[in-house]
């Protein structure tokens, strides 16, 4: 049970690395991506290993895969947008809300 | 024999995560990183599948390799020539990244492998059948998600609007 | 004595209606206004002196008698001022003094003022001084006194500066009010020790005896001198600022720049004198404290002969008669300085002192009216421009003749009987004094004679025009004032005004007065000499002693150190870094602060540079620090 | 709500007619009847006090009246008046009555002015009016925030330096006395019902003395900025320099008022054993800004900086008698802080028509101004005079009182204090005398200054009105030195106790 955890940790900060170094809005997205996966991993796990009667986790992450369908549908549109401003999508290029 | 079955499949995908999850990340080219991001949920998909929840891979499966990962697909394809290279990240960025990635690593793998669970009932073959999983989604009483449901549905219509709004030709 | 009020009332009525609507009405009814009001009074108080004096004598003394009596403001349960008339000997000696000159003054201006600009604003002024030196002179307590002593110094603050226009009458005014108003501080902390220590303000109890201020400070000394004298000492030095006593002395001599009216009224007769009156109110309790006696010994004497010498060498004719007040009023505070106990023999100073005012004020006043005379005639100060004028001004010659034997002390005039009772205390006192006295009274007569013959007699100085006599307005005041000096002399005044208040037959002693005679006549022969016909005598003795002379012409640089303080040490370098710190220090911590607090907002801004990632880091090290502490600190 | 809060409502109604008035002339008359009225109810309220008090009703606030505003954090709306908040009241009134006439042409946005000095007005007449602690800091402040508005739009000079300057040191002020306020509603009681009523806190007599220790400086400093106490009185020279003449009027003429009523009427009264013990600190912060302001006044050129400094000078003073504790002294304090309201009233409404003519406040540019302006000089003279401390003007009342109640010390330390204060009337005399001087005697300047007019009617109607209050305290100090004493006796008592 414990390696399930283990691979979701790694997996999870392998995406937080990646969302830190990327430039590419998108690169980040996937990262993004990662750590929602490992999150889903992790409720699953301890769902069925922790909580085998229950349903919790089980629809926790269900919804939670949707929300994240939901979520990247937008964040595209929203780079697309972006790209369609200012033709790149680097992400320190992307600081007009600065001060 | 079933059990070693499990556990070299298991190993197989674990193995899978990981390295797919690191190259994805590390890769300078942003449709390989795609690509292994598509392995990643596969993987992912396979460990549902271990865990006896077919409708939740199914569900994975169709969602994220199919939808989301299509859609990733056309945005890299929109926004960036194909092949381009992506510069080089600063060493700095890197450091402060990789900084921040091992500390939480070793404070949650610490936590974890010091933590005793309490002892973990694994029922085999607790196959979840689709009639419980339709009630509970329907259900009005107290462990049903019949509010989280059509709060799921309002928030993906709200995301189609406002996907629609953003892509307007202003 | 039930009127006595109107006496304080009308002046100040004439004050208020000639300040406001006065510049309404032509100079001639304005003049004519002020004068009457003030032959009102002069009449009323010489109707309450009688009445006064005519009142039967109480055990040998005449009662003190309060007519009007309300309290004013209330500090502490038994501290409070109240307003009011407070009538006895010396009070009612010098309410007819004060009337008399005033009313002089105010004929004499209408013809020496005719023709200036703020006619009225003059009168009003001139009504206004005389009201504060009446309620000064009639007050029941000390506080009052002071109210009045304030109001003299503002009066003769307004007086002074009336030309101004010119930047050094101006600067006179303002000299002379701050020299005034530094002396009233010392007066008012000799009020408030005093009032602190005896618990009262009034008169009466202070002088009857009962509260006796050595007796409650007895254990108390303040840098090795008892607490009462320092009270006392205090006191004096209000009275000294207003009576120009040495230190205090430099207004006076500047407050010439005001019409020479006001000189003879203020500078004569009553303000400088306030000084003299005050110590007299207060002598019961002076008498308790003997060393601030012989201070006030010491500073009289040592400023007449200071007076007496630069007196010696002035030109300008308004400055000599300047300084001759000067030392005439230190004069008078010898003569108080040197009584030393209530009744008997040794209070022929007080009675002295006191007779010497009444005298002075009248001769000192006609002296200032006589120059005023002829400065009007001349139209300059300075003694070269004037000479033979006998021939041209016969009245004001005689008079101005009779008033320089009277200060110098001829026999017949009054000046002789009082300036001689003055050298018989001195001579009580000690040998020192008297002699030291006498020496002044040598040098006055020398001075006054050589202003005499310098303006009388000698060498005809050109004019564009003759000098003119003085118009009748202003001839009537020098002869009534001559008549007075004349006759001064043989009022009793030892039956009406004495320390202790018991009647007192003055008996010459005739050894002092024939000294003090041929002092006199000789220091008028030495004058005659000098000056009587046009020669260089004069010119030669100057060189001769020419750093004396050049020293005592600019008295003795008083004046330079005084402007060298003020100047310098309080506004260089007390007042200007004052500013400047505030400007700097204080100021500039408070805008310290602000920058700071800018820049530090500043780099904090720097945090929120826009880079999502630094955004990302941050925000995921401060959520792991938190879950390390919360899950192994805690 | 009873109508002692008719102070409050009559300048409301006054905005709102202004709100309404289109042209100037409106805003002229509605500003004008507002605070005749203002000032008509401020005798009626001062006979009905004293017919009160004449009843023999001695109780030590009258015409108490307590609404609850908000219950569950406790807030009262409590009003009630004694002695001194009836004489500041006056006063107040009167100094914006004469306000509103000095600033008959102002120029740029005349009705928004007026908006603004009406709701300062509310702001000043709503804290003499509340003796609960949470509507004097409401008021307090409604009087702080127009003065940046008024001082940066309508001020001259660098007036938004001084605004914000002024503004910030004093909110800065006023941050210091909430801390104070609340620390002391805390402790208001000992059984639990906390209070906001300075009575009740004075009855309960709970805050524990290691609290007051704290709580005294916190009050005391907070009213002190207010009061100018020394080293926080930067903001009023550069504040009243730059301000316009109705606003620096009512500015240093009533609202320092506020910080030295404040500063007995809570610091002290309620917390006497801390005042006992750190009365010396303040004694020594006071006795300097006595000499410090009236020295750095002597070597200033701007007539606002001279009056300002001079203000500082002044109300150090009404602070300096406060801490002597007797009765005497703090009605002298008071006495000096009505006599100086009046006064720099005066002189502000003086300097700001001279400025309105001759364009210039330095005095070296200027001379020689009694023979083409007499009724402003002359009334300059009178004002120079009454802040000298001539007797029969009501500086002399005032500063006599301080001085006579703060001789009754015979400890050398107070005795040393009160001598260099009493030094402060000579340096006084200097720097008046040296103003007069150069501004209204000499000879004229420059020429042009020659054909400039003299006082209009509104003008001299705005000096009159100030010249006869301070005239009429100083001919006859009796009847306003009673009303006071009584009152702060009550004070004073509760602190002697202590020695």
């Amino acid at each position: 049970m414990i390696y399930y955890v283990v691979v979701s940790t790694l997996m999870f900060f392998a995406g937080v690395y990646g969302f830190v170094t990327r430039h590419n809005l998108l690169a980040i997205l996937i990262s993004l991506e990662l750590m929602l996966n490992a999150v889903d991993i992790n409720f699953v796990v301890f769902n069925r290993y922790l909580f085998p009667g229950q349903l919790e986790g089980f629809f926790f992450t269900l919804f939670a895969v949707a929300i994240a369908a939901a979520e990247t549908a937008i964040a595209i549109a929203i780079i697309i947008n972006i790209y369609r401003n200012i033709r790149n999508i680097n992400v320190d290029n992307v600081d007009k809300m600065k001060y | 024999m079933e059990q070693v079955a499990n556990q070299v499949i298991f190993f197989l995908l674990s193995a899978i995560i990981v390295v797919c999850s690191i190259m994805a990340v590390t890769s300078r080219r942003i449709l390989r990183a795609a690509t292994y991001l598509l392995f990643v949920l596969f993987a992912t998909a396979g460990y549902y599948f271990q865990l006896d929840y077919h409708f939740l891979g199914a569900v994975q499966v169709t969602i994220y390799a199919g939808g989301i990962l299509v859609l990733f697909v056309f945005a890299i394809l929109l926004t960036s020539k194909l092949g381009e290279k992506s510069d080089r990240i600063s060493s700095r960025k890197r450091a402060w990244g990789l900084l921040a990635a091992v500390l939480g690593a070793a404070i949650c793998g610490y936590t974890l492998l010091t933590h005793d669970f309490f002892p973990s009932q694994f029922a085999q073959g607790g196959e979840l059948d689709m009639k419980t999983v339709g009630h509970a989604l329907m259900g009005m009483d107290k462990y049903q998600y019949l509010l989280p449901f059509e709060a799921i549905s309002v928030l993906l219509l709200a995301c189609i609007i406002g996907g629609i709004m953003i892509a307007r030709k202003r | 004595m039930e009127y006595s009020y109107i006496i304080l009332l009308l002046p100040m009525l004439m004050f208020i209606t000639l300040g406001l609507c006065g510049h309404k009405m032509s100079h001639r009814t304005a003049g004519l206004l002020g004068t009457s009001g003030l032959f009102i009074i002069t009449i009323l108080s010489y109707i309450v002196a009688a009445q006064y004096f005519m009142q039967p004598r109480v055990d040998g003394i005449y009662p003190t008698v309060t007519p009007y009596h309300f309290e004013w403001l209330r500090f502490t349960e038994w501290l409070h001022i109240d307003l009011g008339i407070m009538l006895d000997p010396i009070s009612v000696m010098m309410l007819v003094v004060i009337t008399t000159v005033s009313s002089m003054v105010h004929l004499y201006s209408l013809g020496y003022m005719h023709g200036e600009v703020g006619f009225q604003r003059y009168y009003a002024f001139l009504s206004l001084f005389t009201f504060s030196m009446l309620g000064l002179v009639v007050a029941t307590n000390i506080f009052q006194m002071y109210i009045f002593w304030e109001l003299v110094g503002v009066s003769s603050y307004l007086l002074i500066g009336f030309y101004y226009t010119r930047q050094s009458a101006v600067a006179a005014s303002k000299k002379a009010f701050i020299v005034t108003r530094f002396a009233d501080l010392g007066f008012l902390l000799g009020i408030l020790l005093l009032s602190y220590y005896t618990k009262t303000f009034d008169f009466a109890t202070l002088t009857s005896g009962d509260v006796s201020l050595v007796g409650t400070t007895e254990g108390k000394t303040f840098l090795g001198i008892s607490v009462a004298s320092w009270a006392m000492a205090l006191v004096f030095m209000g009275g000294a600022g207003k009576s120009a006593m040495f230190p205090l002395h430099i207004w006076l001599p500047d407050a010439m720049e005001g019409p020479t009216p006001v000189s003879a009224l203020i500078h004569a007769a009553t303000m400088v004198v306030a000084g003299v009156f005050l110590v007299a109110r207060l002598f019961p309790v002076y008498v308790t404290t003997p060393e601030v006696l012989t201070f006030i010994t010491v500073i009289g004497a040592v400023t007449a002969l200071y007076a007496a010498v630069v007196a010696c060498v002035q030109t300008d004719i308004k400055r000599v008669l300047a300084f001759s007040t000067i030392s005439q009023i230190a004069f008078m505070m010898v003569a108080l300085g040197v009584t030393t106990e209530m009744n008997g023999h040794g209070a022929l100073g007080y009675m002295a002192s006191m007779f010497h005012l009444f005298t002075h004020a009248m001769f000192k006043a006609l002296l200032f009216l006589g120059a005023g005379a002829i400065i009007h005639a001349v139209h300059s100060n300075e003694m070269s421009e004037m000479g033979g004028l006998r021939k041209y001004m016969p009245i004001t010659h005689i008079t101005f003749l009779i008033a320089c034997l009277a200060i110098a002390g001829i026999p017949p005039f009054s000046g002789f009987f009082s300036k001689d009772e003055i050298l018989a205390a001195a001579f009580e006192k000690s040998a020192f004094w008297g002699v030291w006295m006498s020496l002044v009274a040598g040098l006055t007569a020398f001075y006054m004679f050589r202003l005499y013959f310098n303006i009388f007699w000698g060498k005809e100085a050109h004019h564009e025009h003759t000098p003119h006599e003085a118009p009748k307005t202003m001839s009537i005041p020098l002869v009534f004032l001559a008549l007075v000096t004349c006759f001064a002399g043989f009022i009793p005044f030892g039956h009406f005004v004495t320390a202790s208040g018991l009647s007192y037959t003055i008996h010459l002693n005739w050894t002092v007065a024939a000294t003090s005679i041929c002092i006199a006549v000789v220091a008028i022969a030495l004058a005659t000499w000098l000056y009587m016909k046009p020669n260089d005598k004069p010119a030669r003795m100057a060189e001769s002693l020419s750093s004396l002379h050049r020293w005592a012409y600019h008295r003795f640089y008083i004046d330079e150190v005084y402007m060298f303080v003020t100047h310098k040490i309080i506004f260089r370098y007390i007042s200007t870094p004052i500013a400047w710190f505030d400007r700097h220090v204080v100021d500039g911590t408070m805008n310290l602060m602000a920058t700071l607090t800018q820049s530090a907002s500043y780099h904090i801004r720097g945090l929120q540079s826009g880079r999502l990632q630094s955004y990302a880091v941050v925000f995921l090290l401060g959520a792991m620090i938190i879950a390390a502490i919360v899950l192994y600190c805690i | 709500m009873n109508f002692l809060s008719l102070f409050v409502l009559i300048p409301l109604l006054m905005m709102a007619g202004l709100a309404l008035s289109r042209n100037m002339k409106q805003i002229r008359t509605v500003a004008v009847i507002g605070s005749s009225l203002q000032l008509v109810f401020a005798f009626i309220v001062l006979f009905m006090f004293l017919g009160e008090r004449a009843a023999g009703n001695t109780a030590e606030m009258l015409f108490v009246a307590d609404t609850v505003w908000y219950a569950p954090l406790g807030i009262h709306y409590t009003v009630g008046v004694d002695g001194v908040s009836v004489a500041m009241l006056l006063l107040s009134a009167i100094v914006v009555f004469a306000g509103v006439f000095a600033s008959w042409k102002i120029d740029p946005l005349p009705k928004e002015f007026f908006l603004w000095l009406i709701l300062l007005s509310i702001g000043v007449f709503g804290f003499f009016i509340s003796i609960n602690l949470f509507t004097m800091f409401m008021y307090y402040e409604i009087a702080l925030i127009p003065m940046y508005l008024l001082i940066g739009v309508w001020g001259s000079g660098n007036k938004t330096y001084s605004a914000m300057k002024l503004t910030l040191m004093l909110m800065g002020g006023s941050a210091l006395l909430l801390i104070g306020i609340l620390g002391i509603y805390f402790h208001s009681s000992a059984d639990g019902n906390l209070t906001m009523n300075i009575l009740e806190i004075a009855k309960n007599n709970a805050i524990p003395h290691e609290m007051q220790y704290y709580l005294f400086p916190l009050t005391f400093v907070g009213f002190g900025v207010l009061g100018a106490m020394f080293p926080f009185h930067t903001w009023s020279p550069d504040g009243h320099a730059s301000a316009p003449t109705a606003v620096s009027m009512l500015h240093a003429g009533v609202l320092m008022k506020l910080g030295g009523y404040g500063c007995f009427r809570v610091a002290m009264y309620l917390m006497p054993w801390a005042t006992t013990e750190l009365s010396w600190i303040f004694l020594i912060l006071t006795g300097i800004s006595v000499v410090y302001g009236a020295f750095s006044a002597c070597v200033q050129t701007d007539l606002k900086y001279i009056n300002a400094y001079s203000s500082v000078s002044h109300c150090g003073l009404v602070l300096f008698a406060l801490l002597m504790w007797n009765t005497t002294a703090m009605t002298g304090a008071v006495l000096q802080m009505l006599s100086h309201g009046l006064m720099t009233a005066l002189f502000f409404a003086l300097i700001g028509m001279i400025y309105g003519r001759t364009h210039t406040r330095d005095i070296r540019e200027m001379g020689g101004l009694m023979k083409i302006m007499p009724f402003l000089s002359v009334a300059y003279v009178i004002a120079g005079l009454a802040s000298l401390g001539l007797p029969g003007l009501s500086g002399f009342v005032a500063e006599m009182t301080v001085f006579v109640g703060s001789f009754q010390w015979d400890d050398t330390f107070r005795r040393v204090f009160t001598i260099v204060a009493c030094t402060s009337i000579v340096i006084t005399a200097v720097y008046i005398l040296r103003v007069v001087g150069k501004l209204l005697y000499g000879k004229v300047q420059n020429e042009h200054h020659r054909e400039l007019t003299d006082a209009a009617w509104f003008e001299r109607l705005s000096a009159i009105t100030l010249i006869v209050g301070v005239a009429a305290i100083g001919m006859a100090p009796g009847w306003i030195s009673n009303l006071i004493s009584d009152s702060m006796s009550v004070i004073s008592e509760r602190i002697l106790q202590y020695i």
